[in-house]
């Protein structure tokens, strides 16, 4: 894989477009159970990566992947910093042995999540982004396996990944700062999964207007 | 919110430079990626580094010095530092006796360190340090790591200045962990810059018992209540971790979370030291002030440590950082 | 208010009793009435006795100890101790060469320390401090004495430890004082806990410019600048009453009032520097902290003293409290 | 002069109760323009001086000055505490040499007031306590030199000290913590001078009522 079918940069800036249209709710949610940073170490590493978005559609997919992973862990530090990092540095391995398809995609992308479960120790259930990260990609691989058309693959993982964010909100948290709070974390929808619910949307999105 | 800044973006930077001005006698300040050494890293002995979330001052940077840190990884405030910094800050500490990462044990300085001691070819060992009790032992994500770490990177700081290497230090510094425990109350929320208000509401008649350092809410609110239910709350929780017996030599740190005025934080010490001198506990050693902060939060963590000989030695040793300074 | 206390009434006693527990190497507490001496206090030498209204800690008992002051008295909070306290400290620590009263420039605290001094039957002097430049030089009751109270005591404390006499001692202080200038800033008043609410009001977009350190207003209020603006304004009154040459050798003190985080303190302490740097005033010295505190305002004072060889000398002697310590 | 007209642990009482029951006016006056802590040092005196006001009772007038003068000091500090304090020692000096009449207390008092004015290197019009005492202190002066009966000397002076504590209002502070404020002192009566007009009022009612 090597071409990039749409330029990284677009949607980079749809990404950063999105979460900038949502701070107010992606701080507090952060305030609630976490610390309060989340939304600014997003916003920190988004405004990297726009920063370096022109050199970034120069490049072979994979080696962007890379770039962005390292740039993300530089830049954004905390959890998020580190997982995010982690995800793209392994999908930049990954994606240098795959087809530029949905099917190697949808590989590519479950890799990077595995790296998130190895990384964070943490599974589906635990209050995480992995709340989103899982269904979503778990629904893009099995739709790519099916041969569901992209348009219709996109919109069903954008639903996963709803649907996975909004579970968090029940949910006791065991992983991350929420685990601290036990039952008073109950009715919060975890920051980290929202912001990745959020950018996931935003780039299936742009992927489907720009196919159009 | 009000701060004095000039803007949110470069607070971390500016308050760096500062912090390196008026200590260049002892640290030095790297930019890109951002952490304090030592002004002079030459000395051949096992290189200490902490770090973590900014906010905590003078934690860590302010314990970079002879008989403690050798550098120090600020990341932007209550946010971990990135991987680069501490492989940045290792190679450039290292002399060849090996790298002690000393870590508080969150999710994101524990995965942050993780991955540099991962791309670091030298040498590393890491002590988690796990210090709140507030939290069950077998929480999910293990306990959180407070205002012990001082203690532990005092310690063990003063080990690896006298010569021990890398397998010594790290069985010291985790002895002295499993030794420790805290556990802190909150008067007030915190206001991080970058959100411009405090993170959380409290009311005017409410604590948080049980806070991290981050300015988080606590395992419980409560009514506010007396110094002295107050104390004995935080010292039994403490005292059924650790269990000391009469007779025991302990070091009891009494904390402050930044806006809390030192009579208070004395008045909480007088309180601690009652609580276990009735149950025949030796005071040996003691610790006040605002160490181990969360910017302008209100409220201090109790931690008492067990010690030993050996760590009375270290523990007196000399030190010479920004924020503590003794025996030279 | 939320204050982590018994009561109003026994904060200051269990406080002080915290105060001499956690550092009973240094100090002895007495009670009836409240004075704190060194732990030893046989050296023949003369004394130094600085006292005040409480909630300004660590001024000025946790600067007890050798090389600085021989004992300190503290009243209730922002309330002038009574002179029958320095009347039985100063007997308490007598060593036949003579008592310095150093005294910060408020109505009280002149009082009660000179009827002390008509009281005592042994020579005494005393250095009035007035160093806040807030206020112009002829104000009608002279200015107030803050946070360079402190440096006063650390250099004339080294003196006096290295044998200098009563005169000796009151001229170095005056010159010090008289080469000190402060200026302060408050973000938010503080709580008296007898009063139970903040002293003052203040709007969320406003400062108090030139406050002294009794939690009271200031001389105007103005709006919330950047840290730059509030700096270039401190600074530039001080400047403008000591006139520092280029070359000229400087301490620059930044003290924070009780809840300002290091952070910010540091920040300020960065932004003074530069610019005095750019007059090419060299910072020999500084001292960044929480050290003439107002309870828990939010809120910092500068602190500029032009230095000789002399004052540098002294200012690097050895001094071992509980608030400052170095050399040993 | 040596037995006491009227116990002074009446006149104790009734003092200590009347600023209690302006306690929050006297604090929120010190809070306005002072350091806020008037109330608290005064109540702290007079708290002392009821726990002993029984052994005072006892003792002659003389001596009970200085007792109180000392106590005052001791237990109040700050500049009220200098001052009052003084002012008792001085009145007990100078009552041993004078006839326990109208003519020989005024001028035990006006010597008490001199002695705030030497110590406090103040005068009148410097929005201090001595706004209510050198006035209450010269009517009573005036109205013994002229053989005015002592209940409407009392009276007179009750004016005068009312008259002296509300003129604190528009002056503008040289001495004192309220100096420091410049023209924001304006429009705030001084504390002190406040509790002084409330004390010398309380003890005059009671004088009178006694004699009744
Ligand atoms: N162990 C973990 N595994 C997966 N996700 C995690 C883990 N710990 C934290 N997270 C995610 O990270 C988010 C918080 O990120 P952020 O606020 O940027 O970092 P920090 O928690 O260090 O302040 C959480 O909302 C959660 O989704
Ligand atoms: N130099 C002075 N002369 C006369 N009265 C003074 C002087 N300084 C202060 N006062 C009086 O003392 C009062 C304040 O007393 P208090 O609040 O108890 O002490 P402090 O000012 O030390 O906090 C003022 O309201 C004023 O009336
Ligand atoms: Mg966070
Ligand atoms: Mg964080
Ligand atoms: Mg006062
Ligand atoms: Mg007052």
């Amino acid at each position: 894989m090597s071409e990039q079918a749409i330029p990284l940069s677009q949607l980079i800036k749809n990404v950063h477009q999105c979460i900038n249209a949502h701070a107010e709710e992606v701080a507090e949610l952060d305030a609630a159970i976490g610390d309060g940073d989340h939304l600014n170490n997003l916003q920190r590493g988004l405004a990297t990566l726009e920063s370096m978005s022109a050199e970034l559609d120069q490049m072979p997919l994979s080696d962007a992947f890379s770039k962005i992973g390292m740039s993300l862990m530089s830049t954004m530090g905390g959890a998020s910093g580190s997982l995010f990092g982690s995800m793209f540095v392994t999908m930049g391995k990954t994606a240098k042995d795959q087809p530029l398809t949905l099917v190697g995609l949808s590989e590519v992308f479950s890799a990077g999540v595995e790296s998130i479960k190895a990384r964070g120790k943490a599974d589906i259930g635990e209050k995480t982004m992995l709340d989103t990260l899982i269904p979503a990609s778990q629904s893009l691989q099995q739709d790519a396996a099916n041969g569901v058309p992209l348009e219709t693959s996109l919109s069903h993982m954008q639903q996963s990944a709803i649907t996975g964010m909004e579970s968090t909100k029940d949910m006791l948290a065991t992983k991350g700062r929420a685990s601290f709070l036990g039952e008073r974390a109950r009715g919060h929808i975890d920051a980290g999964a929202r912001t990745s619910q959020l950018m996931l949307c935003a780039i299936a999105d742009e992927v489907i207007k720009y196919n159009n | 919110m009000k701060k004095m800044i000039n803007s949110v973006e470069s607070l971390l930077e500016e308050s760096l430079n500062g912090f390196a001005t008026a200590h260049r006698d002892i640290v030095r300040l790297n930019h890109q990626p951002n952490f304090v050494t030592r002004a002079d890293s030459s000395k051949a002995k096992v290189k200490l580094i902490s770090g973590g979330g900014s906010g905590h001052e003078p934690l860590h940077t302010g314990l970079v010095g002879m008989g403690m840190l050798d550098a120090a990884c600020p990341g932007q405030i209550f946010t971990s530092p990135g991987p680069d910094q501490m492989l940045v800050a290792a190679q450039a500490v290292d002399a060849g006796k090996g790298i002690l990462f000393i870590v508080k044990n969150y999710a994101g300085d524990v995965m942050n360190f993780e991955i540099a001691a991962e791309m670091l070819d030298i040498p590393t060992e890491t002590i988690l340090v796990a210090d709140d009790v507030s939290l069950p032992a077998d929480h999910s994500t293990g306990r959180r790591g407070v205002a012990g770490t001082l203690i532990v990177e005092k310690i063990v700081g003063a080990a690896a200045e006298a010569g021990a290497n890398l397998q010594a230090c790290k069985q010291l510094g985790e002895r002295v962990a499993q030794s420790t425990a805290s556990m802190g109350v909150a008067l007030s929320s915190c206001t991080v810059p970058a959100i411009g208000k405090p993170t959380f509401d409290i009311g005017s008649n409410e604590i948080e018992m049980g806070v991290g350092i981050h300015g988080e809410r606590g395992r419980e609110p409560m009514d506010l209540v007396s110094a002295s239910e107050i104390v004995e709350k935080l010292a039994s929780h403490i005292d059924a971790e650790l269990k000391p017996a009469a007779g025991q030599r302990v070091l009891l740190h009494v904390n402050g979370f930044g806006a809390t005025p030192l009579m208070e934080l004395y008045l909480v010490f007088d309180l601690a030291a009652q609580y276990w001198q009735e149950k025949g506990v030796i005071i040996e050693r003691s610790l006040v002030g605002n160490f181990t902060t969360s910017l302008d939060m209100a409220g201090c963590s109790i931690t008492l440590t067990l010690l030993d000989d050996e760590m009375i030695q270290y523990w007196d040793a000399p030190v010479h950082t920004a924020a503590l300074r003794w025996g030279c």
